[in-house]
Formats: C-alpha cells, structure tokens, sequence
C-alpha cells in the first residue's frame, strides 16, 4: 500500500476501465459500491432541490465523494463507531438507515431523532453506532481517538472507530490532539481526510504547506496513507487494510483520500467567486460515478437497464420519504427545554412556566423566519 | 449621505481603515476572495491583496494566536471569526494572551486589535450559528466587548475599535447585517465606545438592551407607548467597560427596569446589568428587575423563534414592570 | 471517622469511585506516577494501572476531547485539568461538545463526565495558577458547575458527581486545599448537587458565597456576630444549577444581601445571584445588594493579597449593608 | 545539516574533545559562549538557593539545557524577536540584560518591569525585543508565526522571529496553528523545541508517537533539524543555518535539540517520584557545561584559572544584584489597577477607590502568604 505521498490506486483512469478487483469482495459486494454511491447521488441532488425550493433551510452536498465515502464504509464492522462529518450521509444510507429517518432530520419535525434541535446534515443514529454530529470543525477527532482508546480500555476486541473529516479539518486542534492521543495509544482509531480540495473557498495550498495531508500521520508516529478518491475500490482496500491493523492492535491510521467538492459547499456558496471553472471540468471528467459505472460494464457486472431501474427505484423511496417528513408537524413548543439536563433543574422548569403563561396570554409564537446564511 | 445597511457600512469602515493606515490588515477564514460568508469583506482582498487580506488555514486558534503576534509587531490586525460560535478553539489566545497582555508586561507590550465576528440568531443556524456569547467576553478584564445596533454606530464603533489601543472583540448582530438601511457618514469618523445610546426618551420604564435585540425592544416600546407606558430605551453599545451611569440616571428617573438580552439567562450580562442597578440604585426602584433572556438551552434550530425573546416576550415583561405597585 | 483534609477526601473519593466502577477512569498530566502536581490522584496510578489512570500528552483539547469519546462510548471518565487557568485549550470541547451533546442529540448521546481543577488563588501563582472561572461555565446551559468548600463536601459531591448523568465541571478550591481537616465518612457515601448548604445561621444579612470565600466570609459573620449583627451565611456549593430557593428564603427572611466571590467582579456569578434576588425578592430587599469580589483585572503576582477579598473588606460589605437604613 | 531523525553534532562526545570550529566563530565568539553557560548555570543555582531559602516564591532552573539555549542564542541578529519560554533567561544573561532586570522580576517588586505581576521566570524585557512570557504551554508559539509573517508584510528583511518551548510543547494547539500557518506563509521564523526529555513527569514516549521532534516539521512542509542539544557548536550551527534560510525567504525551520532537564521541573518539582535513577546519571556524564569545557581546553582557550576569576566576578555580580533586588519594596498596592486598559475607566477608579476608603479605615491589607504549589 503506498504511504505518505505515493498514491495508491486500482481502477485505472476514466477509459480505460482496467484493474483487478480487490479481495473480498464479491460481485454483490460489488453492486452493493454502485448502488450506494448512486443513492448518494440522488440524495444530494434531491436535498439541494429541497432546498432551492425553500422547503428545507439549507442543505450539504456531497457530489464528487461518493466513492471515498461508500469505499470506506463498506470497509466497516458492524460493531464500529461512526464519528462523521456533515458530509458523509452517504454512510447512512448504505447502512440502510431509513430514508424518513434522513429527511425528519432536515426538516427538523417532531419526530425527528435529534429532536430539530439542529441545522440539516446533523445527524445522530444511535443504531448504527453514528454519533452526533456538530458543526465546529475537527471536535469530532479527538473524541473518536478517546472512543478507540475506550475500546482498549473494555476490551472490545472487533471495534475500530472511524473519525471523518476534510482538509481543512486538518488544521483544527482536534486534529492535532486526536492524532498525537491516537498515536501514543496505539488506539484502533482510522482518521479519514476527504481531501476534496476546498474548506470553503481555501484551497488546499493555503490549508497547508505539507506536500499531502497523508503525510502529516509522520507527526504522530502513525501510519499514512494517500488514496485516489475518486476510486472506490483503491478506498476500501485501503480502509480495509487500515481497520485491520487497527484491530490487531498495530495502530491508527490516516488514510488521506484524494476528491474533489463538485457542488458548492453547501447550500449557501457559490463556487464561481473562488474556483477556477478549468478545475471543476478537469474533475468532472473523473467523476467516481462514471469511472466506477465503466468498470463494471467492462467486468459485464452492470448495465444502462439496470441503472435505469435502480435510480426509479431509488427515487420513489426517496419521494415517499420527503412527503412523509414534509407533513410531519413541527417539535413541540415545551420540548425546547428538554434535554438540557437528565431531569429538568428549577429554573428551567419556571422558564417553561413563563412560556406557558405568555402563550396562554398572548397566543402562539411566530416564526421569525431567517434564511442561512443569509 | 448615502444609505447603508450594517453589512455596508462594516465593509465601508474596513476600507477606510485600510486606507488610512497600511498596518491595518485582515486575516480570516474565506474572507478573501470570496469576501467573507456574510460578504463583510468583500472588495477588500481585491484593493488591497493577498499581504494584507489573508485566507487562512482553518484554525481560529492560528488566527488569533498569529493575530496577537502581528499586533505585538506593531500592526493593527483585524480577524474574523466566522461566526462566534466557532470562536472557542481561540478561546486561550483571546482570555489568556489578548486580553492579558498589556497588563502581564506592566504595560510593555499591547495588543490593539480587533476581533470581528458575527453573534446572535436570525439565519435559523441552529446550535453553531446563532449564540451570543457577550458575557464570557464581559467577565475577561482587559478585553473591550462592543456590539453596535445600526448602520451608522458599526461604522464608527468599528473605526474606533480599529483605532484603539486595547483589544477588542466586535461583536456583529447578523440578524440586523441586512434589516434596514440607514444614511451613514462617508470617509472618517468614529463613534464612541465608551458611551451608551439612547434610543427612546420615556419616564415609565427603563429598558436596557443591545445589539439584535434592540429593534425588538424599539418595536415593543413604541406599542408600549400606545398603551401608555413610556420607555426610557437604552442601547448600551459597549458591554465592557460599560456605561452604567446612563442606566442609572435614567433607573433613577424611572424607578423601573428591564433588561433584555438574547443569550441564555444565567449568567448573561443580563444580571450584571441588574445587579450593578440593584448595588447603586436600589433606593430608586419601585419594582422587581425583570429580565429577558434568551433560555437556559443551547440554541436551537427548529425552535428558534420560540428561543430567542421577541416583541411579546418583551413588551410583557415592561406592561408587568410598569403595572407593579 | 477519619480526619482528612480536603486533598485527602478528594483522593480518597477517586479511590472509592474507581474502585466501585471499572468504568471509572482518571486521565491528565502527570496524574499517574507523580500523583498530580498536588497529590490529588496519589497513589491511584499504583493501584489502576496505566490503562485507568493515564498520563497524557500535555493537550488540554486532547484530554477532554478524548474523555468526551470515552463517555460517549460508555465509560466515566474523570479528566484533571493541572490547573483551572490552563482549561482555555479545551474550552471549545466544554461549551461545544460536552455542554450540548445530549441537547443537540435529542437526549440519544450523553457526555456523563467529570473535569475536576484546581481553582483559586492562595498560593502565589500569580495570572496562571489562580483565577476563579466558574462564570464562563455558569454561562453553558448542559454544565453542571459545582465547589465545594469542606473536606467532607468535597468527597461526598465528587462522587455524587463521578455518578451522575450530566457532565460537571468539579472546581477545587486550592487554597482550601490543605486548610484543614475535617471528619470525613469512610466509603461510599454521596452529598447533593442541588442543595446549597447553610454555614451559620442569622436573621440580619444574608451573605451567600462559595468555595475558597466561604472560610473567609465565616471568619467575617463570626466578627460581625461579635459586633451584634448576625450573618445568615449560605454556601451555594453548586453553581449551575443553582439553589436560589434557599438563597431567597434568607433574603426574605433578613432583608439585606452581601455576595462575595474571588473572581473579577463584572459578570461574575456574584452578578447573577444579585440579579435573581432583584427579581425575585425585591420587595423584601432593605438595603442595596453588596458584592465583595475580586477586582476587574488579570490576577496579579505581587499583590495577590490586595487582590483577593480578604476577611476586611468583606467584614466592611457586611457592616455597610447592616448600617444601611 | 541532518534533517529529521539523524542528529546534528559538532563535538564529538566529552573525553574525546574533537570537532572543528563552526564558521564565523573566532576565539572571542568561542568564549563568550561559555560565559554564558557559566553564567546561566551560577544563575541557576542561585535561583534555587534563593527559592529554598524562602527569598523568592518559585524559581525555574534551565540546568543541562544551556548549551541548547546560548547556542541559540549566538545565531540571533539584533532586530531578531524572542518569544522565550520560561526556561530560558539565559537569552536574557548572553544579551547582556543587567542582572537587576531578572531579579527584580523575581522579586516582583517595584522596580520589577512587569511590575510584580506575574510569577518568577515570566520576563517581559522589550530592549531585547522579548517579548512577555506567559504559562499556558505553547500560546506564543502562533504568537511568532505571525509576528514573522508582519516582518513579511512589513517589508523588514533582517528580522528572524524566535520561538522557544519544550517536548511537551509540541502537543499544544498552538504548535500546530504556529507552525501550519508558518508554513503556508514562509515566514522567517525559527521553532525552538527543546526537548528535555520531560514534560514535569512525563516523558517523551508518552507525549507523542513520532519518531522525534524534528520529524513533525514534516506535516507542515518545512525544514526539520535535529541536533545534539548539549553541544553547543551544533547547535549554534543548526541554528545559524536556520535564520540564514529564514531570512532568505526560505521558509521556517523546525529545530529540536536534544537535551535534558538535570533539575526537577521547577523549584515545586521533585523527580525522584518519576524519573529512574540511571536517567541522570547518564546524563550528567554529557553536561554541556563540562563537554564545551574540555573541547576548548584542548584547544588551550580556556583553563582552570580563567575559569575561577570568571566564575568569582560572576557571582560578585548576582550577589549586587540580588541584594538591589531584594532591598527594594513591594509595588505600591494601587499599581494593582493599572495597565488593564490603556486608560483607567470608571469601574476601576471606583474599584481604586473603594480599596483606598478600606486601607484608610481598616487599616493596610495583610499578605496571606501560599506557596507555590503548595
Ligand atoms: C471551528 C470552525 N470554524 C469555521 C467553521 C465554518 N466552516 C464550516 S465548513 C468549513 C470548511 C471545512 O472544510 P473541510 O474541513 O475541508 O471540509 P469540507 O467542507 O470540504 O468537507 C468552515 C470554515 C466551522 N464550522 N467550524
Ligand atoms: C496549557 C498548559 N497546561 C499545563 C501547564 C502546566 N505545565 C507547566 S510546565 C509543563 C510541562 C512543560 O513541558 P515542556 O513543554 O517539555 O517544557 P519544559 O518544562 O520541559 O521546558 C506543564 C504541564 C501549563 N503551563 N500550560
Ligand atoms: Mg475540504
Ligand atoms: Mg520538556
């Protein structure tokens, strides 16, 4: 496996459709990458629509790294932990989490899990072991090295717990904390960069000066590992290979994944202000969708009929999910005091009082509307 | 004079900054050339490039620590914070570095600078988007903390923030960046920092307030007014110090006060307002402090409008001070 | 039961705790061998293991970020901050992460923890090892902040916290540290984290306090009571959430208020117990609210002692609110 | 110059006493550096006297890290700014500060230039250009990034910036902001790390994973130099090098020197709980002080007599001082209220006054004592 700054790869470029297939997986296996990195595909197109339309508040596409993503989470155990980025619903959806349990959560409604106590994209599954997301970048790293090291501590032998973050990540103190941790615990921690070469509109020549961010696992006496982004099969052999060093107690890894941000950062962006259009086409040709769908067709493992079912499909649950999200109502008023504590102290009982009684006096309250980031 | 809207008019006194002083320099996260995610920057890096208009890595930590160095060498540096809730992993360098500095070397080395930042809700941004965080800043001696309410004082709170010899964290109601436009001052000026503002003339009620909330709290006043009570509103501009003799004056005259902020209730400024008035007022009080407050909750996304008080929350809590006997 | 001092019933709670719950673990700097740079976790390194008692790299980020993973996964850990003015690096992952987790998941992750510190002066460490910051946390709606201020509250609250659902923030008043000893249950016991505790009881002023003050303020109600003005004086032990019933049964009850605090004094805690009773209890409020704190500066080196409220100037607030008529 | 994890040394082990000159250093260069590490060490030892005899509160000794320290400081050019640590006041003693500016400042009196404010060690001496120490492990690492990115934008071509800190210093958040941001701009700025082997009681292995201190400059594509840090040619040299680079516009230097802390941490400190025996012992054997000693003899620049008058007009020297030091008052008590802004404003003057009113009525405030950390 190339380290540091070689990069390792399996499927040769768009066109040429060449490249042994990795280990393990079998041809279901195989399918199973294309039909998750499509669902992704159709997930982000429909949640910038939403959005666009005004129906959800704002939204985080993830278009281009669907192979970096889907070629990691295939690589998982079943009773890993997830610690993800608001980037990454693509792992939700290839671990099969109910569609309606995505859209409740941008829409913030009352059933959804997280209760709309936060913006789209930040999701907490307890099922599937995929812990709370937050928006300050990198929190999510050290905790993930902590998480691994409580699995030394219980030993709990067939856990590896995955951090994911992108390359401006990097620079957040987590990153350094968690790695440094990691690394003097030899903890079963697997850091996954998605470097898709924009932290908004920072490039990554002004993230950082270190010739690739695979290279910064040198700093932490880890190993490090450069991976083609866009090649889903190069992504799991290298987060398999990664998961079992972890489990047999060799150490962590950050594997970088080398991708690029196809859409705007989120909903509120506009690329054109900062990224050259050369740059977005010279990408576009290597689409992780494309080159993939090559592959198999050349394997014979996959056709244009197929697709077409697959993606009707998948569209009709994704209409499903959205109508059923959509006519959820809103969160109760009162659930706004609740989950501040195990058990509600005093004063926020007597604020719960007072909203109470002002509702009471003065009817409901209205919705000041807002728009992010406005 | 030309209109302008807050947004306008902190990107106006950026420029005029930057023209008048060549050790005025801005460093932040994507405020480039994509000119801020408010747009507060915008034009900026274009005029005056990429040495004095710095994307950063992605690090508030490294924004404020190197921020603090370029001031110990003497320029006048200006981070952003991209929004105030992701202020925390510099908490150290502001608290422990900025804030201390002047008074660790006996006065030998300074940090005037000035941390720009967007505060408060009104973008629905949930939980990381949308605090207020006044009183952390408020309760760290040697800080300046101001939070301007119009078009008009941004500018010139910020010129004279820039201008300044002490820290300051400059604190920018979002909600207000777009509301309304207002005419402002072309080329030079500053406006105090030192003094509060008074934005209504009454002798019922006396309500203390500042930054997104005082819209709010003008709104709730003027409907107050129709039912006749008079408010004295003041909008404090500057939280720290604080002008707390224009609150007492007019608590004085009064006998009555509210005091409106938007972030959680314990602990907030809130209560530093009260409790200053209850020490050297107290003879003149005719009627229990109330507070408006933001909830003791994080913040939260579906909810907000019911999180953060508005013109009912407000104008209840002045007709119950003003009914009190 | 034995006599401790409160470093020993610290050290002997975490004894308790780690040996009643496998899942109880202690990480920090220098907590394992060297025992903490005040012995509080002696001896627990030799009895644990390295696995349950870890020393760490010196990251206060990574340290409670770590412990935020671990009590994500299931255990309880107890992270020690060397000192309370070094928590800044990890100030992010306190009001970010472990405050909002359980809100911000809709209650389904929780961070059930434990930072423990040293806080305070009293030991001539001048700006770094000395300040009282339990306002910023008494800012972060998901904390629980609680000090205690006797030997046997100390074990009883830190178990009752190592215990508990929500994460708290454990401040040790350092200067109490080795201030004396005390009679000290042996084994498992627990003291509430909801209850203030009443230190001396009198019906002329109210003097409510916490941590490293509360000898002091005993020391000035004991002169005081000699004098003939007897001081109804309150511990509050926890400060988020806090007892305010007890507190306001008292100033009902004496009409006179007097709040001392170490910390500066703008938008200290001291602020939002005077703001609550200005609230809640103005009408029975016969004199002005007093606040005897810190002063609005950086904690000096030289002049500690000027700094901090001595046993003077709180005996002066005292006799000033009994005065006031 | 060794990069990494090889090791930079001029003279070879003591008891063999070769090694060539370094470049630019004549007779004169070679003995003023070993005033300054007698210099240092006497220093040294006062400081611990004077704390154990309960003159000063606390004192930090730089014992065996003194090669490390002047062998730096040797390669600073005079307009260079220094963001020292606070083991480091042997910068202070080589540049000539008067030795009553270090002991007022342990004092904490009235003529302390730091006005008593802060605990013995923490300097703040600007004729130098060094800047204010603080405590908090690592925070003026970014500090000097980014006073070395002003020189940039400043135009100021002959000006270094100067980072000191330790092994433990490396895990802070602002080693990786510091030295990420430094690298993105090329700032001509040095990184100092030395490592001692201990951070209070831990030790290296257990700060970090990497395979030396050096080898972290890696993450942050710059130069990473590791040197024999009790050699005190080696690591002028390495040192020398590092500025030549930083002030041609190549970029920062990483530079770690490997030594050890002989002393406990600080006069709070006893190591025998941590720190095995042997440890020292082998370490004592490589005293910088002693190596340098017997490389210049055999060179015949320095002999015993020379040594005795240097070492009696050294300590003639503290002696002065310390007993200015300690013969001048305590600040005045109202000079607590200073410097917190520019400008006095309302709340301190009535803070002032307040105090003012006591002392007039009750009488002048009593020192409570405590000791540090007690
Ligand atoms: C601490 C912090 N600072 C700033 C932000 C604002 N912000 C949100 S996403 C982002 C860029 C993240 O870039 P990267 O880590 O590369 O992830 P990507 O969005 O490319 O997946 C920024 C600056 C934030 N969320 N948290
Ligand atoms: C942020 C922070 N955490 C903890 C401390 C307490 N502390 C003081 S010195 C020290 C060890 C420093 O080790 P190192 O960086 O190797 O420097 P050395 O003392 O060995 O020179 C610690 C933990 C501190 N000063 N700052
Ligand atoms: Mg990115
Ligand atoms: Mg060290």
């Amino acid at each position: 496996m190339a380290t540091g700054t070689e990069m390792h790869v399996v499927m040769e470029a768009k066109g040429k459709a060449k490249g042994r297939t990795p280990k393990g997986l079998g041809d279901d296996d195989l399918k199973a990458l294309f039909r998750a990195m499509l669902f992704t595909r159709l997930f982000d197109q429909r949640g910038m629509n939403l959005q666009r339309q005004g129906r959800i508040g704002f939204f985080v596409p993830s278009m281009g790294q669907e192979a970096s993503q889907i070629g990691t989470g295939y690589a998982m155990g079943n009773k890993d932990v997830l610690y993800p980025s608001y980037r990454t619903h693509s792992l939700a959806l290839l671990k099969g989490v109910p569609l309606k349990v995505l859209y409740d959560q941008l829409w913030g409604n009352a059933t959804d899990l997280v209760k709309g106590r936060q913006m789209p994209n930040h999701f907490a599954i307890p099922s599937i072991n995929w812990v709370s997301i937050s928006s300050p970048i990198g929190t999510q790293i050290s905790q993930a090295a902590g998480a691994a090291r409580a699995a030394q501590i219980r030993g709990d032998k067939d856990v590896a717990v995955w951090a994911w973050f992108g390359d401006g990540g990097t620079s957040s103190n987590d990153f350094h904390a968690g790695l440094n941790f990691a690394g003097v615990w030899k903890a079963p921690c697997i850091f996954m960069c998605e470097n898709n070469h924009w932290a908004i509109s920072v490039p990554e020549e002004m993230q950082t000066a270190s010739v690739s961010f695979a290279d910064k696992a040198v700093a932490y006496g880890m190993r490090g590992v450069r991976v083609d982004g866009n090649d889903v099969l190069a992504v799991y052999e290298a987060a398999r290979e990664a998961r079992d060093r972890a489990i047999k107690g060799e150490g962590p890894t950050l594997i970088e994944t080398v991708t690029f941000r196809m859409g705007p950062h989120s909903s509120s962006d506009d690329p054109k202000r900062y990224q050259p259009p050369e740059l977005f086409e010279a990408w576009q040709k290597r689409d992780p969708i494309d080159r993939y769908r090559e592959w198999l067709e050349a394997k014979d493992l996959w056709s244009k009929d197929e697709e077409e079912a697959l993606a009707a499909e998948l569209q009709k649950e994704i209409a499903t999910a959205v109508e059923a999200a959509e006519s959820t109502p809103a969160p109760d008023v009162e659930t706004v005091f609740d989950d501040v504590y195990a058990e509600l102290p005093k004063m926020l009982i007597e604020q719960r009082e007072a909203l109470r009684a002002q509702i009471k006096a003065s009817g409901a309250i209205e919705d000041g509307g807002g728009a992010f980031p406005l | 004079m030309p209109q302008m809207t807050m947004l306008q008019a902190i990107n106006d006194a950026m420029h005029v900054a930057m023209e008048r002083d060549p050790d005025v320099v801005m460093l932040g996260e994507d405020i480039g050339k994509k000119g801020g995610v408010f747009g507060a920057t915008d034009g900026l890096y274009d005029k005056f490039g990429a040495l004095r208009v710095m994307d950063t890595p992605l690090s508030e930590c490294g924004i404020i620590g190197t921020a603090v160095g370029m001031a110990l060498y003497g320029l006048k540096p200006v981070p952003e914070i991209q929004f105030l809730d992701f202020i925390y992993p510099a908490f150290d360098q502001i608290v422990s570095e900025m804030a201390k500095m002047r008074y660790r070397s006996g006065g030998q080395f300074t940090c005037p600078m000035v941390v720009r930042s967007p505060s408060g809700g009104g973008i629905r941004g949930g939980h990381y988007h949308s605090q207020s965080s006044e009183a952390y800043f408020a309760h760290t001696p040697g800080l300046r903390v101001v939070m301007p309410s119009t078009p008009a004082d941004a500018k010139g709170m910020l010129l004279a923030s820039i201008f300044n010899e002490d820290p300051v964290i400059f604190l920018e109601p979002k909600a207000l960046y777009r509301h309304g436009k207002q005419e402002v001052q072309e080329g030079w000026y500053t406006t105090s920092l030192d003094e509060a503002r008074r934005v209504r003339e009454g002798d019922d009620v006396t309500v203390v307030t500042w930054g997104a909330m005082v819209p709010i709290v003008e709104d709730a006043a003027g409907t107050a007014a129709e039912n006749g009570v008079a408010c004295d509103v003041i909008d404090l501009r500057s939280i720290l110090p604080w002008d707390y003799d224009t609150v007492l004056d007019s608590v004085r005259k009064t006998g009555r006060l509210v005091v409106v902020q938007e972030a959680p209730r314990t602990c907030g400024f809130a209560s530093e307002v009260a409790a200053t008035v209850a020490e050297k007022a107290i003879d003149s009080l005719e009627a229990p402090i109330a507070r408006v407050t933001g909830f003791d909750t994080p913040f939260p996304y579906a909810l907000e409008h019911v999180y953060k008080p508005d013109k009912k929350r407000v104008l209840g809590a002045i007709e119950f001070t003003a009914r009190w006997a």
